[in-house]
């Protein structure tokens, strides 16, 4: 399946929902996911299907002021 | 002594929670998260600054994030919208912020209009603070020293105004004392200098003209030593508040003795 | 941390005595003793200045004495020579003033020349200092803000050079920050800017400057409420200490982000 | 001297009309129309403000009238929209100006935000902007020192930007001179500070910042001796400019002897 | 305008010589003679300071010299002290500068006491200075801004003081105004400020403080274009004098409407 | 004729024009003319008909800043 | 006796003694006296004997600054 | 003959006045003389004998500020 993932191509197998994306990436701790400009709701990781093309985003807190 | 009590007492209101510290920090620019943390440490600040950027995949698995240092606990995370310049990716960051802090709706709102000086773009402002607010957001608004939007911001709905001291990042220090004053007077919300700070004494003049706060944080990572800044900032935040509270002596033109004329025997 | 511990540790020489404060205070013009006594210990001051004047014949009989509330044994007192506007008068006092401590021989020489600015008479001054030097005396002089006479009176063997931001009691805060930068830059003996602070901020920018000190009396006597500015005071200190120490960041002409550009998704 | 001629010869264009003086100036609070006509003499002022108002039914009949002293076929009459807090007078004002004067274009913009303050309604003056600029004036806009809005200015046809120095009236002088440069740098229209010189060194170093020209009102008008410093005014706005144009030393941070060390005898 | 005569009729009395430019220049630094000749030319200047060095033997045989270009003829010249760090280097230099100018006893006395800052000597300047009167000259005096030692040198004959607005050649402007003006408001000889001012508003704020002129050389010399700013600083001497005659406005903390709000038909 | 004269209700007889009105006013010299909000053209101060219940607006520079 | 105590003249009987002078005056605690413009060391203040006509003057601490 | 010129040692032969000096030397104009640390008014050159060893200095006036 070929998604976009924080602005690159990525071609990925094997995965359905969002948190199978995070279990792939090794991702976890404090998150935020948005898929085709929408929101994810953490609640939904488990439930929510990818579809190819899908460009997501994945964005944490870091250093700034 | 009950006057310092009562200074004591009197905090710091935003977003209907009290703060004791009136110093809110960044945390950008530092060597590292350690230096990050002892120097938001000896800042004594309640109220953090973070920024939201993409997670880097497949890099530096398992080291420690902002937020474990950080942490959302033990202080007030307030997410920014740097480097936003215009409405839709600010509204976009307030809404990725409030997901990754769990309902979490106080954030700082920050849409700029030029790379060089990073002032705001003050349209663009207003536009998104509105849509914010509309969707539910606490909204503190970096804005320039214009008293007229500040007094705009705050009748909106804005529960903090942060006008700009000098250009993020420049250490200028206050530029127009005369503006920041004046959007003091005219405030029924918080007034907190946001940006242009360089050092301790920039901090307590910002106090001095009746600020209820100041956010700062190139002025603190940037010192050659920054945690040893930070506490310098602390006290210069207090020493500031303190004053304005204990109110000043007039300025004269001309020179008032300290020892009395009488009983001289010379 | 150990920035912290370093800058706490690092103390104000006088006289061969070390000092954790650098906030002298004097003891005029405040509403009574309890205001004084309050007043000093919120500054958190070591040194403090008292002046030498006649007893009053025949009147409040066993009232307390303002060394009965600042007690020597507490304190440093720090005699001055004010309103001494010649080179006797002020050498008499301070002979008074040894005899009065107990051979005491610390002293704030001051030598005035203009009753307008409560200026100096630089000359006159000059004068004094080497005959109470030779007489034994530990001279701090009170002098304008020249770099030239600063120095002179530090070869001559004055162990404090106290050069004036502004009038004394005028509260215009330092007129002159690149004489008093100057002066800290030659100096071999410890640099206390004398007269003219106002506000906290005032004494957060001499101290920023790279003074060892700041002595003042109006700006906390005068204030809607001492107590409270006393304290506001001792922090501006210590936060203009911590902030040279700490050295500041750059100033720019320009802005610099404090939140990254990487990683933006917007 | 060729340089005098060069800086002589570069003039001020403003709606495609050169101007040898880059002092605007305002015909309100003099004492009669008799002081208004020397003091704009004395200022050499080619570009000469006006208000609009109602006109006095059945009184002071036959009593000369302002444009009777300031003759629009010696001045460039520049119609301003004083106390207009909302857009739609702000327009109707510049239309009944045009008919007033012939068809007469050229307009100062002014839409208040503030009673106390007199600052503009950035928001306000936006939208009147516009639609004056869709209706054929040539828009003088006066604002605030905000660098964004003033590039905006620019870019949406207005033909000058007229940055405040300090509130109207206010005499302040050049409260944000960072701003102000900011804003020069920036700009491809003439720049012209309006509103707060208060001195003849205040016009100064709004030329010397860069700035093409200085309105001013009440600096004039409320001098002891309106006429004469009109003359200072005329005087300091063309050494500002040359000093600009000759581009001044570079400042020291010590000092750098005028008289050679060769050839010392002593 | 009799206003302007009036201001033009009060001119600068010098050592019973009456000049109508209250700008002084100094001829050091100068790409060459004939730069020289023109800017001091555009200044105005009647009184015009020179340095005492040796001739330089068996070198520029018949090149012209500078008193060829500026003759004592048409320019009080103002032999200068400049190098000078003792007393009697300083009352050689002028012995010779006499013989020299067959007899001419107006001299402009600086013993420097510090060579990063050029301060002077107050203490040598003292003593030579009371040589020199003692001997005849007419004394104008370089001196520190300290009010003090300036009513001392007008009371023991010098004709002029001359305290410095900031070190010589730093073009830091006039550092403490208030000093300045203290001066001039004790002053029963001429006060003009010499030294440290660096662009033509500089210049302006001196002559505002109420100053009877300005000595300059590098602010002129080291311009871009000298010729230029020479003529820039004749202005700004102008327009100084001007405002501070005409009596400028007060200083307001709000705004003061220019328009009329009588007749506002919106 | 009943008029609003520059926020003032006033009663005119035998008028027509605006040049009539101007010629009972004694006005002349540089004036700007506003009807109900409409800018009135100097050129038709001769032709415009007043109409009872104007709200006429005569106005024209003054000293300002 | 006469003297001159702080600048005004006194009338003094039955005191020798700087000490006596003191105990008249019921003044203590820290005081500095000077006579004639020579200190009295304060170990001196019970043998140093009064003359008619001694300038006297008996300074403290007091609050300045 | 030895002399010191404006801190330089020079030998110079069959001049006897300060003005044979000024001759040698080609110097005219606004000069001042100092020999020995005593001024020579212009209205003895012509006559002021210089001898062995004579400590001169001549100077003139330069650009200074």
């Amino acid at each position: 399946m070929q998604i976009q993932l924080n602005g690159n191509p990525l071609s990925m197998d094997n995965i359905t929902t969002v948190q199978d994306l995070l279990n792939v990436l090794k991702l976890s701790g404090r998150l935020a996911i948005e898929i085709n400009h929408q929101i994810v709701p953490r609640s939904l990781f488990q439930s929510h299907i990818l579809n190819s093309g899908d460009n997501i985003e994945i964005v944490h807190a870091i250093g700034g002021g | 002594m009950s006057e310092l009590t009562n200074s004591m007492a009197e905090k710091l209101l935003i977003g209907g929670k009290t703060y004791s510290s009136r110093l809110l920090v960044g945390t950008g620019k530092y060597k590292d998260l350690e230096e990050t943390g002892k120097a938001i440490e000896a800042s004594g600040a309640e109220i953090v600054t973070v920024a939201i950027r993409r997670t880097n995949i497949g890099q530096n698995k398992g080291e420690p994030s902002l937020l474990d240092v950080i942490s959302p606990d033990k202080y007030t995370i307030l997410p920014n919208t740097a480097g936003c310049y215009d409405e839709n990716s600010a509204i976009r960051t307030c809404q990725l912020a409030r997901e990754l802090l769990d309902g979490h709706t106080l954030v700082k709102l920050e849409v700029l209009g030029d790379q060089k000086t990073l002032y705001p773009d003050i349209i663009a402002t207003l536009k998104a603070a509105e849509k914010l607010i509309a969707d539910g957001f606490e909204v503190m608004v970096y804005t320039t020293d214009d008293p007229v939007m500040a007094k705009r911001f705050e009748e909106m709905g804005c529960i903090a105004v942060m006008p700009l001291a000098a250009p993020i990042g420049s250490g200028l220090g206050i530029r127009n004392p005369y503006n920041i004053r004046t959007i003091v007077e005219n405030a029924k919300v918080p007034i907190l200098v946001d940006a242009g700070v360089g050092t301790a004494s920039d901090a307590t003049i910002a106090m001095e003209l009746g600020c209820d706060g100041v956010l700062m944080n190139t002025a603190i990572a940037e010192a050659k030593n920054p945690v040893l800044m930070a506490s310098a900032m602390k006290k210069a935040i207090e020493a500031g508040r303190e004053a304005y509270l204990a109110g000043r002596m007039p300025r004269r033109a001309y020179a008032s003795a300290s020892s009395p004329i009488d009983g001289q025997f010379f």
